[in-house]
């Protein structure tokens, strides 16, 4: 039935857990024991999504940024794990929660920003937006505002690459990422089961951050335990602590790996947490107090250089440092969106087409529609 | 609140709807609601604020992300009897749950030869502007508008909102209740007690002799704007409200066109295929030969709505297009005011 | 996890078991031992809807019926079974395979038959046809065309139950029929889950007949176990002998039992076979002779009647007597169809809204739309 | 087979379709198809038969009864670089896959900033007149024409078929290729060799001069079956094939209509905001001053198709609506052949 492991969901766990170096690691290639310049490195790509999204919110009441904001705050860990199992020829998909997956996919700082601020030097010309990162070299194949929406493309994706060569442990791979609440929707089932049947390289990760907007997992999800909805089926399904980045790398690496070479879909749920509302502009009166002191202790930020610092990997002023360096990064993200230039009203039917054709509208508002010759 | 408070209140479109669905919910204890965050999160756009501690959760159910599914379940729940509000966060989600309500909602009385009516209401906001970018920002009420065994109505004034949200909800048929992110916040006289519009009835919400334009939901409150402006620079412009786009009401559109002469739709679409296109394929019919000049219509650039500000506002139409527009048509028609 | 247990699933075994009286039948209320005089009638239901299925084929190629017209045939004793289960005031929802389920809730053979005339006597009054079957008064809520269309109305019918009145033996509970093709769709999976997070008395019946269309389960669905499929939702799962009308009402009643008293929903699948194409109109040339022919071996029909005869239940004359009693009862349905009256052009709007407003278009092709006072 | 079969070969539409897609599959191997039983069922309405045999499971692929599924899963293969051809079983199932149609393939490019396009075709069938009822007989292309960031075709011949659907393959925008139930058996001269059509352009398929039909796909053969029947009575009606509903060709329906100053739209789907509707406006925006009368519109009566044939038949438009609609607007404009 279902090949499913728990790891430690429980908070306190999760915390302590990003404490403790990675284990058996020699078993699946890719989850190399971690370094401690490696964990430094994760530490700082941590602070960079941190930062980012910190200044992203304070972007946002400055109304520099708007529409629908995201951020990915308290799920660093989850991030900057699952993208350094990714390779750089694996393809990504992922929900409008994607700031951080965008810059952990090596896309630059500034164009992240830029593509907040609406500017045209943004990843996706400012037509997208905060929901919307998207950059075809880095293979990161967007970010989805509808919920669900971006399953099945992520599906087809790793269905192209069937066509494209076999299995094997160079192969390329596609992982589709979304929240827990996702998993109640149509395209989630239609999608896992044409996976299955088709046998495709893909791995689903669930980024359980026990809530979809304000409603608990338990009360939307008949089976809350989400990895095992993976046996409807014969998906294998794997728990793991979203806020252990190497426990992340470790799980991720190893889905991936089957899916390279026996072209195996795995779901892999991450169990996390969200430290702020939903969006920037919720203020989450619907938490309990209780649940968000669990979440701030489960903050795996903190955890990690306490950790960094408790085994003298770091010391205070290293991690200062790493802190500073990452706040220049992004404050220069936010002078190059600002200095960058805003569309103009004359780029409008830019992007309507690939293919042009003839007689496609291109009328503004109230201009008349027909030209005859 | 008002002076005279048992006449007319001040109240937002909001809180007009709020008010409706608590005044049925108190009448009919078969009416329930259903979507997503309408409870302990009080609603995306805070439209049922304070319904599930008034109702309790069954009567104000939040449901998982499953539009399909609940939108459906509130099909079976009306087929049984029960009068289920739905509410679905933004039009845009409503593509998932199309089938149930085209296929199923739409057709079950007439398929199923007059045996079983569907009384439902499925709520929702349309609409761009708030930079929601492509996915988020459509007005698609064209398609809703188009299938017969559904009922479509797109109120413009807290008023309206209130008295169509009361006629849908007493209404047997399944009626699509057209809502718009930018009315939310919007102001209107709301008149006491309980009294229901009659769906299906369009309304001239402005007097005027010179020029008509029609319009709904948001774009009516430009059209009676720039209404207000141009007749202090004396131009009669008769704006249209349609209130409701299934079933339309011909006659009243095209009576107010054969006194003026001239007309305008403003509407917040696309415009190939729009509500605008009937419109005018309406005035075509009814009032071809009153007509000085065709028809105009004022609708969005046909492009997936972009993020960016400078193109989104270009996309979408305006009082300022409007106006143009207006003044090209006296134009063309050679117009002394 | 799984509260699921596997009936005989084998073609042989299931028309063996067709021969073995019912047993364990005190266990649960509703599913008592099976008397002589009842499996008679069964076998009674059983050749109605045969006679039924091969009289509306024929009656197709005379182009009485037109359209889409899917039969039963081959799924007997589990529409026997199921409806034997269900009481007068439970409510039934179905695909477009629905004849045999509209006789079965005692709906008139004359009337269905008229509905695939198109005559104004038709059960739907013309308006539906084979695909469309509904009795408000016999709460046969349904036949769908849409596959997965009718699960969520179902559910809300559930829904809507539970507004009601109070769990417990004589509560109301709403089946809901689907083909095995059908749970790859995802409205199966979004009502499923409603139907757990909600508890609601709904017990979802999925007639197995191993091919949606020419597709087999195996290529379908990544979980080719179908029952299993409750578990992504906590929902127990049942798998139980379509040709065993026994065995078929013992699990329905048990299901539905459950779904009264404790609102909890379940999952039946029926092992079960089409005897013929999946329409009227389909040769099914995709299938093998040796499929086929499995298939056969496994008729429900004759293997009961075979049965009852070796058992000393009936005689041979007895039993043609049931068959000449039914033949009779289909030729006066027909009879009936044939002189019904055809519905006239000026009853097109009849059933246009329930709730009459002005303005409703009821412009025939070509007719002038605007009618002005 | 025609005597002179490397010019034109008299082939079904089916036939064309078949031909159309073997030929891309044979040119460009990233062409894959992707359906329910288009393998070993050889397709519903048997538009790939053979093609399985021809090119192998994988290249030719039965899917799951999951519309939201594999369309979308075309698109993310469309992404990656494949062609996939998708077939829909009929049109009335495209509601379950509306979502990815609409808000995927149709914004991925623009709303990405043009940084990917998604070449993608879907096929599917719509029409009523074979009694399938109310959900499974609807014509809802205008739907589907509303939409930027799609291109949608519907060819009515077997020429067009195959030029429109080669076309539609090359293409790398998301086209949607509309077929119809009641054209496949339908036969016609198709040209030797793979020379695509350009999306985006109406046909004149019949000239005159008295009065223009225009319609697309089932339609326009009634349009041009009742053009040839008027002119054995001296009436000189002109046909209009839009071919392209989205884009639209409006300058040819306008030059058209200014020659001949009388309009007639004949439709399949319903009147309310039907293709009808936007055929309409455009003449009131490009031909008003030519036009000697209001433009007619003959389309189907707004009702949940009903499955009974005298119904069925009566809802629908035929060559006797059009030819009744013909005369009435010649004679409202005093015409004399
Ligand atoms: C189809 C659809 N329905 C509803 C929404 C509104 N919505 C946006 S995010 C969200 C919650 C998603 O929760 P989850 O999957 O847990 O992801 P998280 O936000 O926690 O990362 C909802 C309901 C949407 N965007 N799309
Ligand atoms: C959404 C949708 N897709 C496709 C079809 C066409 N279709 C009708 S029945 C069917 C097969 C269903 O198979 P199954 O669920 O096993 O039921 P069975 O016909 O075997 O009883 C298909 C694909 C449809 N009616 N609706
Ligand atoms: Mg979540
Ligand atoms: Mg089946």
């Amino acid at each position: 039935m279902n090949e499913s492991r728990t790891a430690k969901a429980s908070p306190r766990a999760a915390t302590k857990a990003a404490r403790q170096p990675a284990k058996g690691s020699a078993a699946t290639p890719g989850a190399e024991a971690a370094e401690p310049g490696q964990l430094v490195e994760f530490y700082r790509r941590m602070v960079l999504i941190r930062k980012f999204e910190l200044t992203a919110d304070q972007m946002y009441k400055r109304a520099k940024i708007g529409g629908y904001c995201h951020l990915n705050l308290g799920e660093e860990a989850s991030v900057v794990g699952l993208m350094d199992a990714l390779r750089p020829t694996d393809y990504l998909f992922t929900n409008y929660r994607d700031h951080g997956y965008a810059l952990m996919r090596g896309m630059d700082t500034g164009k992240v920003m830029a593509e907040l601020f609406g500017k045209t030097t943004g990843v996706s010309k400012g037509r997208g937006g905060s929901m919307h990162m998207f950059d075809t070299e880095k293979r990161m194949l967007g970010g989805y505002g509808i919920v669900g929406g971006q399953i099945p493309p992520a599906t087809g994706a790793a269905l192209a690459l069937t066509y494209r060569g076999a299995a094997g442990p160079d192969a390329e791979a596609v992982m589709c990422q979304m929240g827990d609440g996702t998993t109640n929707i149509g395209a989630f089932h239609e999608s896992l089961n044409l996976a299955a049947v088709w046998s495709l390289p893909i791995v689903y990760v669930v980024i359980n951050n026990r809530l979809g907007m304000g409603t608990t997992v338990e009360k939307a999800a008949g089976e809350p335990e989400l990895y095992k909805r993976g046996s409807s089926y014969r998906i294998p399904g794997v728990r793991a602590d979203g806020g252990d980045v190497l426990a992340v790398r470790e799980a991720a690496t190893e889905a991936l790996d089957q899916a390279r070479t026996q072209r195996q879909p795995a779901l892999l749920e991450l169990m996390s947490y969200r430290l702020r509302g939903h969006s920037v502009v919720d203020p989450a009166r619907y938490r309990s107090a209780a649940d968000l002191e669990t979440a701030q202790e489960a903050d795996p930020v903190p955890a990690l250089r306490a950790q960094l610092i408790a085994d003298g990997t770091l010391d205070e002023k290293q991690a200062a440092a790493i802190e500073t360096q990452v706040e220049d990064q992004v404050a220069a993200a936010v002078a190059f969106a600002d200095a960058s230039p805003d569309s103009t009203p004359d780029q409008l039917f830019d992007y309507a087409y690939a293919t042009p054709v003839p007689n496609a509208p291109t009328a503004l508002p109230g201009e008349r529609m027909v030209v005859l010759p | 609140m008002s002076a005279d408070a048992d006449k007319t209140t001040l109240v937002t479109y909001r809180q007009a709807l709020n008010d409706a669905i608590r005044s049925e919910m108190n009448r009919d204890e078969k009416v329930i609601l259903l979507g997503e965050e309408i409870g302990i999160f009080e609603g995306s756009y805070k439209i049922t604020a304070g319904l599930l501690k008034e109702f309790g959760p069954e009567r104000v159910r939040d449901t998982p992300i499953a539009e399909e599914g609940f939108v459906g379940a509130a099909i079976g729940a009306a087929m049984l009897g029960m009068r289920p509000v739905v509410e679905i966060m933004t039009l845009n989600f409503s593509l998932i749950a199309i089938d149930q309500i085209v296929n199923h909602a739409a057709k079950i009385y007439g398929m199923f030869g007059g045996q079983q009516s569907v009384p439902m209401v499925i709520r929702m906001p349309g609409g761009g502007g708030q930079q929601l970018a492509a996915t988020h920002s459509q007005n698609l009420e064209v398609w809703y508008a188009h299938v017969p065994g559904l009922k479509v109505v797109a109120p413009s004034t807290p008023a309206d909102a209130k008295a169509l949200l009361l006629a849908a909800i007493r209404d047997d048929d399944p009626v699509i209740f057209l809502e718009n992110l930018a009315l939310y916040n919007t102001k209107g006289e709301v008149p006491a007690g309980d009294e229901p519009a009659e769906i299906g009835r369009a309304a001239v919400v402005k007097d005027g002799t010179d020029l008509t334009v029609i319009s709904y939901s948001r774009a009516t409150t430009i059209a009676v704007e720039v209404a207000r402006q141009m007749a202090e620079e004396g131009i009669s412009v008769e704006v249209v409200d349609l209130r409701s786009l299934r079933p339309l009401d011909r006659s009243t559109i095209c009576a107010s066109v054969r006194k003026t002469g001239r007309a305008v739709v403003l509407e917040d679409d696309w415009l190939s295929y729009g509500i605008g296109a009937e419109i005018s394929a309406t005035l075509m019919e009814g009032a071809f030969d009153y007509l000085d000049a065709p028809v105009r219509r004022v609708a969005a650039a046909e492009v997936p709505l972009p993020y960016a500000k400078p193109l989104e506002r270009r996309a979408l139409p305006d009082a300022g297009d409007l106006r143009r527009v207006i003044l090209e048509l006296l134009d063309d028609t050679s117009f002394e005011s």
